[in-house]
Order: structure tokens, then C-alpha cells, then sequence
């Protein structure tokens, strides 16, 4: 369960939130290269819209930890700049909802630009912050962006759930020398878990099993391991044992775990917070029809948004967002149970 | 320290305030005792609204996030009731009391806050998104500067149709610096748009103070597309509507876009999470503000010295934006929430009778 | 096979190129509605990049046909806005690449407003250009961009292939009532073919079967279906019967016609001209082995762009593009034929 | 009339052309005869091999799109000549000659045109993506505009690590109009960023002539932003120099970012589909800067004028930049295409040990 430890032993370890184990994450990479800033709307005299860079300002100063104007295409872009030219900037997005401003300079420069160089101008860089809906926030400030950054070759992607992979997964990232989105949660920042005091790198492309199970493989990414977690617990209840293959690294895709859990369960429901339409999840579904096509016992099924803006009104933002009772259906449904309502 | 705190430098169309009083024909402004005491009206109303939208937000009513303009209801009521009932105003997310101001009765605000059914957006769009075209309110924007491009289109349909309304755009002082802001104005310019832009300069972008994030004074930012600049207070209510009453015309006479840097301050947080002061701006800097800059306080003063108010007349006028304001949210909170079958209603406003527009295998019906 | 009438009878035909039926599909309706007007980069004096809009200042005058500034991000909101006012705008991007910058206006703006405003504010607009490769244009200039306009919900899009589809699925974009995106060749625009004279609609949401077979189907979208045909003609030579199904529509999705093809051939190959991770391709596989999960007796395979960003060199992009190649073999590999290189 | 016909306005720090002919020294404008000439081979070679490209692309040897920058060669020179070998340049698509100035070999430009394995991005990028970062060149990007974030980073990096260089960042007339503009240049003079903004104002964005999309001049549009702007006659390659030799300087002595406005003319259709003439632009008028206005030609008659080259001279240079252009043509035509198992080479920098990188089912070595 939780973040697997790559610095090998038993490392000392203190519960601290997510929130922190972002900022740990920042300044232990920040704290060894002297290449790395952050740079983003709020994060320096603020202490980061959502608090994620509390006290880095004063650790570092005004060179390395820097506010800028709302301009996202122009702050993106000059990340990217600074990254052609060798440093390793952190571009917080206050949430990627606003990255849409930014998406040129994040496709046609940084995703493009080591390929139209012939490998001469990497892009050493990560583009953070949270993606997703967080609470009746409507229909602009509640979007799940993995789609557009995953499609285009050339970022990686992460998707850290717990505080322990957020720390390890955004120092991967940073170290990493391609342009990396770190998509967080602004209802992760308090979840509490966790985290190696030391040094901590998780190696990108390794999925997670969050839970292990032999009846169904919910799989999954980012804040909805959460919520895979308790549909797990209630089908259990049922003496259904769902596993719970968190990804949290969507490009790289760690495949051969995934298809690991489906040779396993033989039954799988992708859950994830975005859109179905041309979503994660149909590719994860694509490429289990194509590589484990006669490991399944049942089509698999995804638990996504419903294919609407979000709404602000709570009801139905709750109607709206995948929520437990959805997977757990869903889980049913593949497990030909009786009693599920299609 | 940001700009706000300057002297407001006057623009030249507004007459002079504080030396145009005529007591004897009961005027000041030019404006009559009856209308001095609407603005009053309006801006306390705006207040108070605000004010119960604030208690509602801190017992869980309203959810999200809630922007209050506390502070800024010279501009509201300034900018926009010099307007024709046909003009068109748009703006961010900042943006209860320019919806009221424009004509959204003060229950389908409270509503929409409220995410009501009976909420100008039918509850689907929060304190971020009030619409209501029928009063020629346009929302309501959550992406900062999105506005100003959606402002310049609204123009050019003015200009298309060849209507004479104008169209007002309200946006922040931070979202200066967003991209669109060039595009739009120079578009407007190019194309000679009927079409305001008004800069709502309370001097911080959340915690960040304009001249951290400019060199340059708001005023030289339009020059670039050759749109004119003016400045005015927009604490000062009155020299604020004589000011946008006589832009309004000049626009609507063919005089092409135009740039208001208007002065203010937020009394308030950015957002209910946002404390009043202590990180960016300091407690001293917030009282200076409320003290000497309340656009409410100051026009009651000028009101009472020159004997248009008296002490119970302004109660009364308090009292009906307070039991507004409790009616809002009486209302609001008699309101039902949104049907749960509603849910795919509105994505588009063409169900095309081939094909499935809902992937999710939910919206079946729909799709 | 062909754009199929929707207008009934014998309507007289005219061969022409697929830029001269967008032209005619532009006149028609702004010809009969005054509120249709066009806007971009070129497209009046110069009488559009790629001539598309040839004549139609001079027809229409610089009220209706408007020459732009290189300004993506503020005319697509120009336009969202004057929709927004009720006028039915046609927004010309020069090309869709470049509409990254507007993405923000498309997805936060367009999508979206319906919704937000609780259906009191229709986007009667269309977003039109060519998507994809050309010849050598490179990375930053051929790239595929039907995921971006897919994934969220609120937006429609069309994709035609012929010059009949051409004239009729953009007449449909402009008479809808959404935003509908319209994306085109720029190697279709010098094709030619047949199309009705007269007032020619075709309904969105109902895919095109261009070619009918038993053995195999090859589904696609936009300029890939005439790399479909040629591989379908080259299958037929080996007596293998493929049938292509031209979808038209990307949103909304003609299913029936997916699922019968399916049902009929039991095999499929979805073919598209952009990037595999979460492109259309994998939504559409997803949505068979969803609904169509006992009907298939292969897994459903995918010809896409090779999951690099463009390279310029001839022999490398020709290697990146999906080609018929690719495509016949993927047929015989859901065929399980011999002599298939896996 | 595009702006690009006007009477250039010079800057002051420029000194005066035209009478500053030193024969006795034999020098002008205070450059030696071996400088002029070097200048001049400069220039001729930018034209003969643009010349040849042309060719190149006539038979198909080069494809895509392909934006001669003749007629413009004296900023390549002019502006990029007087800069350190470790100061950074960066621009759009139109930059076969700035490239060569910055010092990519021709060989390996025309090989890039090519799209071989000799060219300076491999035979990936082509003729919009040159880019050799030995030599401080950062590309050749073909979204207008969107190089001015990335010089605007450029200058950072140079700020971040305390170096002296600076970074030229040019851009088309066009460009000017994109968001990324007002972005890039409001941030640079917050941070006050070593950059250059050089404007290649050749009077049309295609086929738009920037009057056509500004109502103002380009002068202004950097002033809104707090950033000097300056004009020069891109057409005059001596001054222009002098120009970007004094500017740089003040620049690494800490003077914040600049904004130029360099005024030249395109000789060529915008790229190679489009005519020279006809649509936008009169043969008349074209034929009037052919005239007057070509860079080369200026430079040639002014030393001619002045006793500092001989007709013999002229023709050994042209000599030599034909047969560098020859050379690099047969260098290009020499050089293998990528080999194809290179294709997913350079995607990522790093391939990470665990998972997969392609989803294509084809890259599979790699992922
Ligand atoms: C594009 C974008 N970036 C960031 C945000 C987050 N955000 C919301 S309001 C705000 C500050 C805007 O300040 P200003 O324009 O001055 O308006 P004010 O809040 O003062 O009314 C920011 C950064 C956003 N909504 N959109
Ligand atoms: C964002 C974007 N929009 C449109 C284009 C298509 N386009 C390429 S060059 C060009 C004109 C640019 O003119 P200018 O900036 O003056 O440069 P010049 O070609 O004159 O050197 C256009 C519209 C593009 N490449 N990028
Ligand atoms: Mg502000
Ligand atoms: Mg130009």
C-alpha cells in the first residue's frame, strides 16, 4: 500500500499533508540544484494560492521563488525559454483550468522542441498545480486537463495521490529531463499521510497497487484512488475483493502492471475524474482490448464525469462527479451481478 | 504601495465634484434629491446584499468561491446605472452588485449564489457565472481576462447590426497583463468597436500589488491601440455616473473604444478564504481605506452637508436594502435545488436528432 | 458511395474541388441569413491562406468577410461573443494549430456558456480550418487536433472527407445552433467530386459508409478516409472485402452505424491521422468493446500518426504518417491471416 | 502604404550616415574597408544562398514552406553581426540569414532546408526550426509569436546565472499582435530582462499590411510596457549595426529591454506560394524598394562611392558567395536523409526505466 520507498530501508517517516509533502518535494530538489526556481501567480510574497510554497520565499529569496503577472501563455512560455537554456523551472499553474492560456507554448514549444532540435534543447521542466474539480467551483474553475497533456508526445505526466507520492513523484519530476505536468488536487492538499524525512524519488512510470484484491481491478489515477479506495471497502462488504491500481504516472504508462491486474481479476473498471471522450480512461481501455483482449471476462468499464460542464449547484455537482456508488455499480456490473441496474 | 492609494487624477468631462451644490433648487451633481438618494439606495443595497451573502457563505449556503465587491459600489452603481436598459455590460467574476446594478432583481442573484432553480443561472452557474440577457447582463467570467475578448464580440454585433447601445467591460486590474487585453483592445481599435473597458483598479490581483507586476501606470496601457484613457474615482459615486453618463453618449455617437482606469478599493478579501489584511496589504492600509474612501459613506456625507439627507431618511433607505437583502435570501433559500434530471439539460442547445452527443452511456436520453 | 443527399431526389451535381464546396457551403448560408459572417487571418483580401473564401469579399463586403489580426486567442472570443449577441459567426482559423492559443475561448467559453448560463446563452458559431499534416510542414505546423475538441462536452465537430460532405456538414455547422468545430484538409482542399448545385445540408451525427464489405471495417475520419479507399482497393485484391465507414461527425457520434459495421464484420481497424494516447481512436474502441463486446472476433486494432511530433525530413514523416500500408496490414492482422508481421 | 515606405526615423545613438566617409583612413562609418567588405559578403551570401534555396525548392529538393528573407539581409547582419558569439538569438520562421549570422555553417542550413542528417536540426525541424545552440542560435519556431515568451526565458536563464549576454528575440510585424507580446514585454521590464525586441517590420503580416491591423505606429506598442523603443533602417546595414552594437552594450551594462523597430521590405512573396506582387501589394511598389531600398545595393554603392571597393573586388565577393551557396547545396545534396530508425529518437530526453513512453504499439525499444 501507499508509496513504495526506492531509497531502499526503513526510512524515518512523519505524517505530514500533501500540501507539505509538495513543498518537501520543491525544496529538497531546490536545496541540491541550484538550476531549479519556482515561478507562478501567488507562489512567492502569498505562500502559493493554496499554500504549497509556505515559507520557500523566505528560504530561497526572490531569485528562486518568484510571483508573476496572470499571464499564463507569457510565464509558461518563459519557463520554457529558461529551460532551453538548460535551467529547470517549476511553472505552477494556480490551477491547470488556466492552462488552457498556456496550452500553445506547452505543446507546440515544450513538447516539440528536443524532437525539431534533434535532441540538442531538452526541456528540463515541470508545469504543477491542481487539476480537477474541488468543490461547487462551476464549470471554468472544475476541469480535469490530463487529456490535453497527455495526448501530445513529448510530456510526461504524473498524477500523485497520497502525500508520500506527491513528494517523490514531483522530485522525480523536476529531476526528470523532459517537460513533466505534476497534476495535483486541491482536495489532496490536506489529505494526511506518510512521507520519508529523507531524500525521496519515485521513479516515473511505476504504478501503484493501493490495494490488492483477486474479484475486480479498479484502476485508476489521482484523487480518485480515493475514492476507488472506499468503493473497494464497500465491495467488500459484499465480499468482493477489489484491487486498486493507482497509475500515478500516466506518460510514462506503467502497462505492464496493468496488464498484471488484469490477467489477475480478469475484470476492470477504469475511474477517473475527467470526461469520457477520448479520456485516459479510453485509452487504458484500448490498450487492454489490444494487449489482454482474452484475459477478460467482461467489457471494461469506465466510471468518468458525466459528459457535462460542471455545474455549480451542489446536488448536482455531486450527480455530476464519479463518485462511490458509481464504481461500486460498476465493479457489480463487470462481476455479471445480480441486482446491478444497468 | 499600489496605485489605488494615489490621488485619483480627475478626467476632464466630469465636472468638478464638491463645488457644485445648489441647495436652494435641492441639487448637487446636477442630480436631483430623489436621484441622490436612488444612488444612495443602490450602492446600500449593494452592501448590504453583499453582506448577507456573507453570513450565508459562513453557515454553508453558498459554496465555492464568493467574490465580494464590498468596497467597490461606487463603480457598480456609477458605471452602469448611467446606462440604457439596452446596453450591454459584461464582466468577471467580481460581479454580484454589477448584476443588480443592471437590472438581476437581488433574489435571482442571491439564488444563483445559493445554486438555486431560482438563481439567474438557474443555479448552474454560481457567484461566478450571473446572467440574465434579458437585462443585457452578459456574466460573469471566471478566467481572468476571458471577459475582454467576449466584451469586444458583444460590440461587434452592436456594430454589425448597426445598433447604437454600448457595451461595458468590466475586468480587474491584474488582467491587464493577460494577453487577450492587447488583442481585444487593438481589435476594437482596428475596427472602432462601441465598447468601454473598464478597469476596475481596487490595486491587487489577489495578493499581488499592480506595481509589482507593472512598470508602467494603468493609464498609458491602452495608448499602444490608440484607445483613449481616462481616469476617475470610483469611489466618488457621482462624479463616476456624470463620467460614464457623458463617455456612454460619445461612444454611442460613433467615438470608438474607450479605457477607464477607475480608482477603487476592496474593503474585503479576494475570496472568502482571503483574509481582509496581513499578508499583502497591511491592516493601517485597509483602515485608511475604510475610513476615507467608503463610496458609501463618502456620498452620505456630501448628502447630509448639504442638507439632502437627514439621519432618518437614510435609516429608512438602509432598512429597505437590509430587508432586501433578507428577502434575497429568503427567497434564495426557499428556492428548490436544480432537478437531478436536468443534469444534461443545456450542454447543447441542439439536440441533433442523429448521433449520440453524451459518451458517458448516461445521457442516453439526450443523446 | 459518397456524401449521400439529404434533400431527396435527383439533385443536379457539379464536379468541383472541396475548397469550392466550403465556398459554396459559406454563400449558401450567408446568402439566406445575414447574421452568418466570416472572420480570420486572410480571408478577405487575400481571399483566404488557402483560398478557401475566394470571392467572397467582394460578394459579401468587409462587413460580412473580415480580415483579422494575428490575434487566435482574442478573434475566436471576438467571434464567441458576438455569438453570444446571437449573430452566427464563422471563425477561420488559418489552421487548427494555431488555434491552441485560442483553446481557452473554445473550451472555457464556447463549450461551456450554454451551460453556465442555463441554456439562456446559445454559441450558434463555427470554429473552421484545416487539422493535421500537410507535406513537410513539421512538428509545429501537422498536427491533428481532434482530441482537443472532443474531449469537452458543449462543442460539436465535424470532420469531411469529400467535397460533397464538405458542403453539407459545413452548411449543418452553420446552421446549428452550437459551437461546431468544422476541420478540413489542407491536401483535401484541391480534391474533387461530385455535389448538389442546390441548398445542400447534411444532418450531424450520421456517419457515411464509402465503401461496403463483409470482411473487415475500417472506420476513420477526414482526410484518413482516402487512405481507407486505397487500402480497402488494395484488400480487395487479395479478395479480402473491407468496408469503410466514414464517420463525418465526431460529436455527435453516429453509434448505430459503428455498432452495425461491427456486427456485420466482426473485425475492425480504426484508422485517424492524429497521436494514439487518448485520441478518437480510443474512444471509439472503447465504445465497441463496451456495446459490442460478443460481436468482435479480434481485438480492434489502431493505424494512428506514429507517436512522435512531426518530423520535417520526407522519408521520416512519411514513416510518422499512418499509411496504407499500416492500414492493410492491421486488416489482415484482425483477419489473423498468415504472413501478418506483428 | 505600409509603414515600411516611410522615412525611417533614426535614433539618436546611431551616428548620422552619409557624411562620415573617412577616405584617407579608408573607413566609413567607422568601420575598416576589410569590415565593409566582410559586410558585404555577409549579405551577398545571405542572398545567393537564399537564391539558391529558391532554386533548391523549385525542383523539389526542399519542401514545406520555405520564407525567404531576401531583401531583409541587412538586419541579419546588422543586427546580429555586433553581438558576442555567446549572446542568444531567437526568432520565427523567416531565419534562414539570421542563422548563417549567428554562425550555423551554410552547409549545414541548406542541409536543414534539405531535411538530411547534415542540417542543424537534424533534417527534423527544417526550414522553420534551425537551430544550433553552439553557436547561440535558438531557432526558427513557426507560431507567430510564440518565440517572445521564449526569448523573454532566454534573457532569465542569462539574468538567473548573473552572465553579461543578451538575447535578441525578433519577431514580424504580425507578431506584434499576439498576446504573447504584451506577456513577454510586461514581464521583461518587471524583471528588467537582458532581451532585445527586434521588430522586422516589412510592412505585412502575408498579405495584411500592418495599417490594416494597427491604428497606431509600431513606435508605441512597447511604451504601455515601460520599454524604450528605438527605430532603425534595417535597409542601412551600417548603421543598423552601429545601432545593435551600442544597444547591446547598454543592454549588458544592465538597461533593461529594448524594443526596436527596424524597417525593411520582403523582395519575395511570403513564402514561395505566394507572388512577389499582385494581391497586397503593387508591382509598383515592390519594384520602388527593389530600387531604393535593397540592402545590398546600398551598401555596394555607398563603398563604391567612396573609393572603398572596386568593381573586381564586388565580383570576387559575389564569387565566393555563389560558391559557398553552391557548396552547401551540394553538401545538402550529399548528406543522407535521417536514418529511420532514428524515428523516435528525441522525443523524450530521458527514457525512463519503467513503463511506456509510446502508445502506438510501434515504439516499443523505446518504451
Ligand atoms: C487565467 C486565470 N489565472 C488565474 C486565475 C486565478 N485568479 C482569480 S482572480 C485573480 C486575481 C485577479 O485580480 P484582478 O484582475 O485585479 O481582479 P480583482 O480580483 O481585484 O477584482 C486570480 C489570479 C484565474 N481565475 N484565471
Ligand atoms: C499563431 C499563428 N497564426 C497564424 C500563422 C500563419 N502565419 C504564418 S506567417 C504569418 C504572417 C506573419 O507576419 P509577420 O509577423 O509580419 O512576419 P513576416 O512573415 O513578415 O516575416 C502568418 C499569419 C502562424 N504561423 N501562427
Ligand atoms: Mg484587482
Ligand atoms: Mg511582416
Amino acid at each position: 500500500m501507499g508509496g513504495s520507498s526506492w531509497m531502499g530501508g526503513a526510512a524515518p517517516m512523519a505524517e505530514i499533508t500533501y500540501r507539505e509533502a509538495l513543498n518537501a518535494a520543491m525544496c529538497q530538489e531546490m536545496d541540491r540544484d541550484d538550476s531549479v526556481f519556482l515561478l507562478g501567480e501567488e507562489v512567492a510574497e502569498y505562500d502559493g494560492a493554496y499554500k504549497v510554497s509556505r515559507g520557500m520565499l523566505a528560504r530561497y529569496g526572490d531569485r528562486r521563488v518568484v510571483d508573476s503577472p496572470i499571464s499564463e501563455l507569457g510565464f509558461a512560455g518563459l519557463c520554457v525559454g529558461a529551460a532551453m537554456s538548460g535551467l529547470r523551472p517549476i511553472c505552477e499553474f494556480m490551477t491547470f483550468n488556466f492552462s488552457f492560456l498556456a496550452l500553445d507554448q506547452v505543446i507546440n514549444s515544450a513538447a516539440k522542441m528536443l524532437y525539431m532540435t534533434n535532441g540538442q534543447v531538452p526541456i528540463p521542466m515541470v508545469f504543477r498545480g491542481p487539476t480537477g474539480a474541488a468543490l461547487q467551483l462551476s464549470a471554468q474553475h472544475s476541469q480535469a486537463c490530463e487529456t490535453y497533456y497527455v495526448h501530445a508526445p513529448g510530456v510526461k505526466l504524473v498524477t500523485p495521490a497520497t502525500p508520500a507520492d506527491a513528494k517523490g513523484l514531483l522530485a522525480a519530476a523536476i529531476r526528470d529531463d523532459d517537460p513533466v505536468a505534476v497534476m495535483e488536487g486541491e482536495l489532496l492538499y490536506n489529505v494526511r499521510g506518510e512521507v520519508p524525512d529523507e531524500e525521496y524519488v519515485i521513479p516515473l512510470g511505476v504504478a501503484d497497487l493501493k490495494r490488492a484484491g483477486d474479484d475486480v481491478s479498479i484502476i485508476t489515477h489521482g484523487k480518485m484512488v480515493h475514492v476507488a479506495l472506499q468503493a473497494a471497502r464497500a465491495l467488500a462488504r459484499e465480499e468482493i475483493e477489489a484491487e486498486v491500481l493507482d497509475l500515478r504516472s500516466l506518460r510514462p504508462l506503467d502497462v505492464d502492471a496493468i496488464l498484471a491486474s488484469v490477467a489477475k481479476t480478469n475484470r476492470v473498471v477504469y475511474l477517473e475524474e475527467g470526461w469520457p471522450f477520448a479520456g485516459v480512461g479510453a485509452q487504458i481501455v484500448s490498450l487492454i482490448q489490444d494487449e489482454a483482449f482474452d484475459d477478460l471476462d467482461a467489457p471494461v468499464l469506465r466510471v468518468t464525469q458525466a459528459d457535462v460542464p460542471m455545474p455549480y449547484a451542489k446536488n448536482l455537482e455531486q450527480l455530476a462527479k464519479p463518485g462511490v456508488k458509481a464504481v461500486v455499480e460498476a465493479c457489480r456490473k463487470v462481476l455479471y451481478m445480480p441486482g446491478t441496474i444497468t | 504601495m499600489a496605485q489605488a492609494t494615489q490621488a485619483p487624477v480627475k478626467n476632464g468631462e466630469a465636472p468638478a465634484a464638491g463645488d457644485d451644490r445648489d441647495p436652494a433648487a435641492n441639487r448637487l451633481h446636477g442630480f436631483s434629491r430623489e436621484e441622490l438618494h436612488g444612488l444612495l439606495a443602490d450602492m446600500l443595497l449593494y452592501r448590504r446584499f453583499e453582506e448577507k451573502a456573507e453570513e450565508a457563505y459562513a453557515i454553508g449556503r453558498i459554496g465555492g468561491f464568493c467574490h465580494l465587491h464590498i468596497g467597490q459600489e461606487g463603480l457598480a452603481a456609477g458605471a452602469i446605472k448611467p446606462l440604457r436598459a439596452d446596453d450591454l455590460v459584461i464582466t468577471a467574476y467580481r460581479e454580484h452588485t454589477q448584476a443588480i446594478a443592471k437590472g438581476i432583481p437581488p433574489r435571482a442573484v442571491m439564488a444563483e449564489l445559493y445554486g438555486r432553480v431560482g438563481g439567474c443561472s438557474g443555479g448552474r452557474g454560481g457567484s461566478m457565472h450571473l446572467f440574465d440577457t434579458t437585462v443585457g447582463f452578459y456574466g460573469g467570467h471566471g478566467i481572468v481576462g476571458g471577459q475582454i475578448p467576449l466584451g469586444a464580440g458583444l460590440a461587434w454585433a452592436i456594430r454589425y447590426r448597426g445598433g447604437d447601445q454600448v457595451c461595458v467591460c468590466f475586468m480587474g486590474d491584474a488582467a491587464v497583463n493577460q494577453g487577450a487585453f492587447l488583442e481585444s483592445l487593438n481589435m476594437s481599435a482596428v475596427w472602432q468597436l462601441p465598447v468601454i473597458y473598464v478597469v476596475e483598479n481596487n490595486g491587487y490581483g489577489m495578493g499581488t500589488a499592480f506595481s509589482r507586476v507593472s512598470v508602467t501606470e494603468m493609464e498609458v496601457r491602452s495608448g499602444a491601440y490608440g484607445i483613449p484613457a481616462h481616469t476617475v474615482n470610483g469611489q466618488d459615486v457621482l462624479e463616476t455616473y456624470r463620467f460614464f453618463e457623458g463617455l456612454a453618449e460619445r461612444v454611442r455617437g460613433g467615438a470608438g473604444p474607450q479605457f477607464v482606469n477607475a480608482i477603487t478599493y476592496r474593503f474585503r478579501g479576494h475570496s472568502m478564504s482571503d483574509p481582509v489584511s496581513g499578508t499583502y496589504r497591511s491592516k493601517e492600509e485597509v483602515e485608511a481605506h475604510l475610513q476615507g474612501e467608503d463610496p458609501i459613506t463618502i456620498l452620505r456625507d456630501r448628502l447630509m452637508d448639504a442638507g439632502l439627507l437627514a439621519q432618518e431618511e437614510l435609516e429608512t433607505i438602509d432598512a429597505a436594502a437590509r430587508a432586501a437583502s433578507e428577502d434575497a435570501a429568503d427567497f434564495a433559500d426557499a428556492s428548490p435545488q436544480p432537478d437531478p434530471s436536468t443534469l444534461y439539460d443545456h450542454v447543447y442547445a441542439e439536440i441533433n436528432p442523429h448521433g449520440r452527443l453524451f459518451l458517458d452511456g448516461r445521457g442516453g436520453s439526450h443523446g
